[in-house]
């Protein structure tokens, strides 16, 4: 059954600049913003611009990402023809399987899953980032300017653009030259990782770059600029809205704090372009009598009896008696007991943080060089009384079930 | 489990409940900051591993179906089976109106759906109860008694006499008499929860459809109770039956109370209900919340105490909110005062409105009503 | 194509169809083996990548439902959006009768409805043609013409004059002259296929329902064309109408026209219909069959001529059937003889009966009939 | 969320056996019975008796029967929880995936997916054989023996039972000695190849066996034959009825032969236990005026203008005026043109037969060394008036487009 665009989301990324966040799950499937993972933003993006196919790619911790997946039923992306479907890297007749070598290997791979919906187009996405986008609008751009490859760019301040892949382009927004993090930037219009290619196109360069054993086989570093080189047409889409780059601590922690400003993070209330995910069915919260809440997020099924400031709580926490919450991010599960204080912290799914432990400080409390946003991995259990310092960064250390 | 298919019976109005009930029949009544009460029936069946579940529909029964939708929240939606809409046709048809006059009569006009269900047992309940149930060992009970019908009961009347039935139980442990629409209550009070198999009840439609007969506690239980074997299942944990706008009211606020909450919302058997694209709740930097049941979506600005607000709710800043019940996308302006109210969906109150209703007579708010 | 909504005008039985719209609406009437007449529009519209459609429902659509389902057969069960079914409550409150007087008042009941779809512009149809349509050609048509309405019409005359409706076409290619329910046709002929965005429909909608106005092609396009600019977009492939029993019968028989089948059936653009388990039609050894549309799940003994059969059709040995459309589950018993009878669902025809009908008057047999 | 029972499906057989028809399919892919694909027996079974998780393990030509199964609607398994799911041997974190070692080995590996569902029973099914069969009563049968396995059993001729797995039991049919292909068989019980696990059970032996290096890691040959040396209780369980294992071309073609005896194969038409399926939308068969049928099933799209007997047409097949079907299996999208003649043959998928060609012959005609099923493989064009000999076994040649 043909389509006329499908989208292929790259979420195979360890994301090992978030340690102890992405030491059990991908990227992608890291919670974000009290009740979503990140993931749920491209694919919201998808079926909010009217894209009903969308293959995900992925290879690191892929059971979590395809058991929140599914059938896709939470994005309505249950369909008879196209939906959603897992990709991971798997084994062929006769060969050992090996991950992606990089992003354009890892499309090359799937070749014969995308054929099945003989597209025209084919959308290439991220699963790192946090926006809301529309990406017909990027489509009707690529179809206007009968571009091989168009890249959706956003205009960052010019002082910082030499840290980011930078597109050069004439005045019709069409793309003369790129420069992967120049130190002499030329333009401000930074690529946001998001392609979208003429299929017949992409096929045939997709096949010449697994041909030649000098490529390392990424969108970014050789695909795009062997497209350029031949002469490709290749248009800039401008992009302006919130978007920002989840993969480290610090970007992450900003982001979940992003939208506690109503105004300036990832508008989650405008119910014209909604966020879809996957919750388990949950109670509402319940605030106790000695529970005050101010500047935060807080979702199904959590019990506040402590106080909790600018803070983003995930479904089913727990805060206690006399507890004091600040500026943290507290996943899934976590609970924390009577009279412990969690300041400038990231809480993974699950943890326990003993009565009147301490994590975390405020960076007015420690020097400079100490400061930093102590992260606890998924079911670190933190003893009664215990503290933990700004900056750590604590994994499990308990052995998981065989399997 | 595979074997037993669920009937649900979906009330009309009941006059106590008027306000509530004016565009929706009591299964579609917004309860405890997410849920309508038919979720609670839904999900126990679910829960229990019914697959096929057919709704009998009365009058007004148009927010039923917007809630209801293909089944997929209670992952219902299937080719075969699955959640079945079953209009009011044989009545409307009959005597121009959409209400039926009792269960029997209801399942006589549905008689050729039941005729093709799957399943060897049916289940029967009504829509007004609130508990967590295990059906499936109601269902164990059932198959293991031999008895001809299995009667959900408890020892804690949960009713008003006049709209319950009652049983007294003989020494073999069957019951051996039922009393009902009385004044005076029994300690054994059904929950009106019937487990008996298709053939029986099928030829117990015969019967009372040629007889005009129409209850199925008055004409079946006590009319044909001496020529069948009723057994008693006894189900104790909290249970709450919404029948009138005070008990709407004081079973709502009997959700505070954390074993009450243990009780109905089981991790091992959730309560499923229609999913939304509500965001987290958002508290402003000024919010003052005490005790309150918040559903997701809401932002918060003002105070709140011991209230209930469903999801989407918005509190403004300086507004002040006590002992109510807010039902889904309700917004209370600036420094707007609220006290014992229950507001209907999207009702809006402006900057700067006191309404006060009381604990024993709280002040309702009409669908959709801008104050 | 996520920018169009759908809405379908279930129509009220006509009296030409009597026997086979007695428990249903046109919609859903049988039709080509294995269809409802339903299931060509509502295929038109998913094959256009239409998500979100409302099936205004009439009278007697009980079975309309029950073939609809959770609409998971046209892939259009979704969380949001999807198949929605918008019962006739609005009618029966007001009048007591679940039938519209036409297209404007049925939406003015669904208002609420309409405001709160998620598209910009509205296809609005009935369902009793049978055609294969491109109904994203005609939305890109509408678009491009900037039009207020585009309206779907064919140069070849396939209703009857007094039930349809008729365009002139001014030089400027727009609707000049709009005619209906006379008794001339023009050679420019309306299917009832209206594209108009939703602000503009709502607007329309406020008008009509506040001045007593009821049809869309009297009141709007007739009553109000003046101001309105209406873009005729022209569909000259197979189109078929049901409005009687004849033309059900010689519209069935037209299907073994391959030129017929060919533009019906489509394989880009399939024809969905409701699913059932039947394995592959069995043919016995005795079996003789000759120009004959079988659907799956028969199982065919006796000898079959010039006729359609549905799903689950059983032919025995020594039957024979010419020039007949038997619908789903038909029993024809050994040595029965049929000719020219259309038989509704599960009719059964015991052994060595006779039937005969003609052509220009084919003997129906009602649903369920033992004969 | 908890499940009592899931099911395993073993299918990632490459049924080499079967020669053309699975040289591009796996086994559980092919087509059988008119509609069906063998895959579609176990899975209705499953739904038909309770189980609505199913994990079906899939290694050779994964894509295709993933792109039959999808997200399960046809069975109503596209469930919120549990459904049906395909488990394609994956790529590991920093280690080179291989396929599945064995049967056994296949298990091993997705014991994570198991774990999700927390079982208390696990039923392992394999992808080929034709058969109705009520899942619960296995698992009644396993409950009441309080056994670690319960191992489905047939009576067959005590003459055949050297060809199959024997079960020695006592008088309550507790297995005390399994015997593969004994010479003298004890008794006539063959194992079908459909065990129930005490999931606790089974993850003990299947960690044991994968530490084992001398094992292959198959049930058949280690786990079973390990259990019942450890003492552990075996049960069996009698079944009665139609059951068919379709790994031969001869075996196949008889199974779909049965069919065509109403009373002798598999009874397709009972609707008490449906066999499922998914379908391409297609409209009713046309039988024209020139067509005649004896004893074939006729599938939707089909166009016969020819004359059909004793044969299987599967969907979108077309019949020429003259030309004559025999005793013959016709896959999906096969056309036969005019006066062509197919007999004793097995045409796969879009296979076309060209004017007047002769494709096998009845057993009768040629010397009985000579005589077999011709198969043509998926694709197979047969030129007009070519002949194609009693068992011949062609494939199509023509290069498929890359990927």
């Amino acid at each position: 059954m043909k389509k006329e665009c499908i989208a292929m989301l790259l979420a195979g990324g360890q994301g090992s600049r978030l340690y102890a966040l992405t030491s059990k799950v991908a990227k992608p499937a890291v919670p974000f913003g009290g009740k979503y993972r990140i993931i749920d933003f491209p694919l919201s993006n998808c079926v909010n611009s009217g894209i009903d196919t969308v293959g995900v790619l992925t290879q690191y911790q892929p059971l979590e990402l395809s058991n929140y997946i599914g059938i896709g039923q939470p994005w309505d992306l249950d369909r008879t023809v196209g939906g959603v479907h897992i990709l991971p890297p798997y084994v062929k007749e006769g060969s050992k399987g090996t991950w992606y070598k990089g992003t354009a290997n890892a499309i090359y791979q799937n070749m014969g899953f995308i054929s099945l919906y003989d597209p025209d187009y084919v959308l290439i996405l991220s699963g790192d980032h946090i926006y809301k986008m529309d990406y017909s609008a990027l489509l009707a751009r690529h179809k206007q300017a009968g571009a091989a490859c168009t890249i959706s760019v956003l205009e960052v301040p010019m002082e910082e653009a030499s840290r980011f892949g930078i597109m050069n382009v004439n005045e019709d927004d069409i793309v003369y030259e790129f420069e992967e993090k120049p130190k002499q930037p030329k333009s401000n219009l930074a690529s946001m990782g998001i392609y979208i290619f003429t299929w017949s196109k992409l096929r045939e360069y997709l096949i010449a770059d697994e041909e030649n054993p000098a490529s390392s086989n990424d969108f970014g570093g050789d695909v795009i600029p062997a497209m350029l080189n031949a002469g490709e047409i290749m248009a800039a889409y401008r992009f302006s809205g919130y978007w920002k780059d989840v993969g480290t601590i610090v970007s992450f922690w900003d982001a979940n704090m992003d939208i506690l400003s109503v105004h300036s993070g990832v508008q989650l209330y405008d119910k014209s372009w909604p966020i879809y995910c996957r919750t388990p069915t949950l109670p509402p919260h319940v605030i106790g009598q000695t529970g005050t809440l101010s500047h935060s997020l807080v979702s199904g099924g959590c019990e506040v009896c402590g106080k909790v400031e600018n803070s983003v709580l995930f479904h089913s926490v727990s805060v206690g008696e006399g507890a004091k919450i600040r500026y943290s991010i507290l996943m899934p599960g976590t609970v924390v007991e009577k009279d412990a204080i969690v300041e400038y912290a990231i809480l993974a799914e699950n943890t326990h943080i003993g009565q009147g432990a301490r994590v975390g400080a405020a960076p007015c409390n420690v020097p400079p060089e100490d400061w930093g946003v102590a992260v606890l991995g998924s079911g670190v259990c933190i003893a009664d009384h215990q503290v933990v310092p700004p900056k750590a960064m604590l994994e499990s250390t308990e052995e998981e079930g065989h399997i | 489990m595979n074997n037993l298919h669920g009937i649900l019976f979906t009330y009309q109005s009941n006059a106590n409940l008027r306000e509530l009930t004016e565009h929706r029949t009591i299964a579609s009544i917004p309860y405890g900051g997410q849920y309508r009460i038919i979720d609670f029936m839904l999900s126990n069946f679910v829960n229990a591993g019914i697959t096929d579940v057919g709704v009998l529909m009365h009058e007004s029964y148009q927010s039923l179906l917007d809630h209801l939708g293909s089944g997929k929240d209670w992952d219902l939606s299937r080719k075969w089976g699955g959640l079945k809409i079953l209009p009011p046709f044989a009545y409307a048809k009959k005597r121009g109106s959409g209400e039926f006059r009792g269960e029997m009569e209801a399942l006589g006009g549905v008689y050729t759906y039941l005729q093709q269900i799957r399943q060897e047992y049916v289940i029967l309940s009504t829509c007004d109860l609130v508990a967590n149930l295990p059906i499936a060992d109601f269902f164990e009970s059932h198959l293991k008694s031999g008895a001809d019908i299995t009667a959900v009961c408890t020892h804690t009347p949960i009713a008003a006499p006049e709209s319950a039935t009652y049983f007294s139980i003989g020494p073999d442990g069957l019951v051996s008499d039922v009393l009902c629409g009385g004044h005076k209550s029994l300690d054994c009070e059904s929950l009106d929860i019937y487990i008996l198999s298709k053939s029986l009840l099928l030829s117990l439609i015969d019967y009372c459809v040629s007889h005009n007969l129409t209850s199925f506690s008055r004409d079946v239980l006590l009319g044909m109770g001496h020529s069948l074997s009723i057994h008693p299942c006894f189900y104790d944990g909290y249970a709450a039956r919404i029948q009138s706008k005070t008990a709407y009211y004081s079973k709502s606020i009997e959700l505070f109370d954390p074993t009450v909450r243990a009780s109905l919302f089981r991790p091992d058997q959730p309560i499923r209900t229609k999913d939304r694209w509500d965001p987290s709740t958002y508290y402003g930097p000024d919010a003052q919340v005490e005790d309150a049941l918040v559903a997701d979506g809401c932002i918060i600005e003002g105070t709140v105490k011991n209230s209930i607000l469903f999801r989407g709710v918005r509190i403004k800043k300086g507004a002040s909110v006590e002992n109510c019940i807010l039902m889904q996308d309700t917004s209370i302006q600036e420094d707007a005062v609220l006290r014992c109210v229950i507001a209907d969906k999207s009702v809006t109150v402006h900057s700067g409105r006191m309404l006060m209703g009381h604990e024993s007579y709280p002040l309702v708010l009409a669908k959709g009503q801008s104050v």
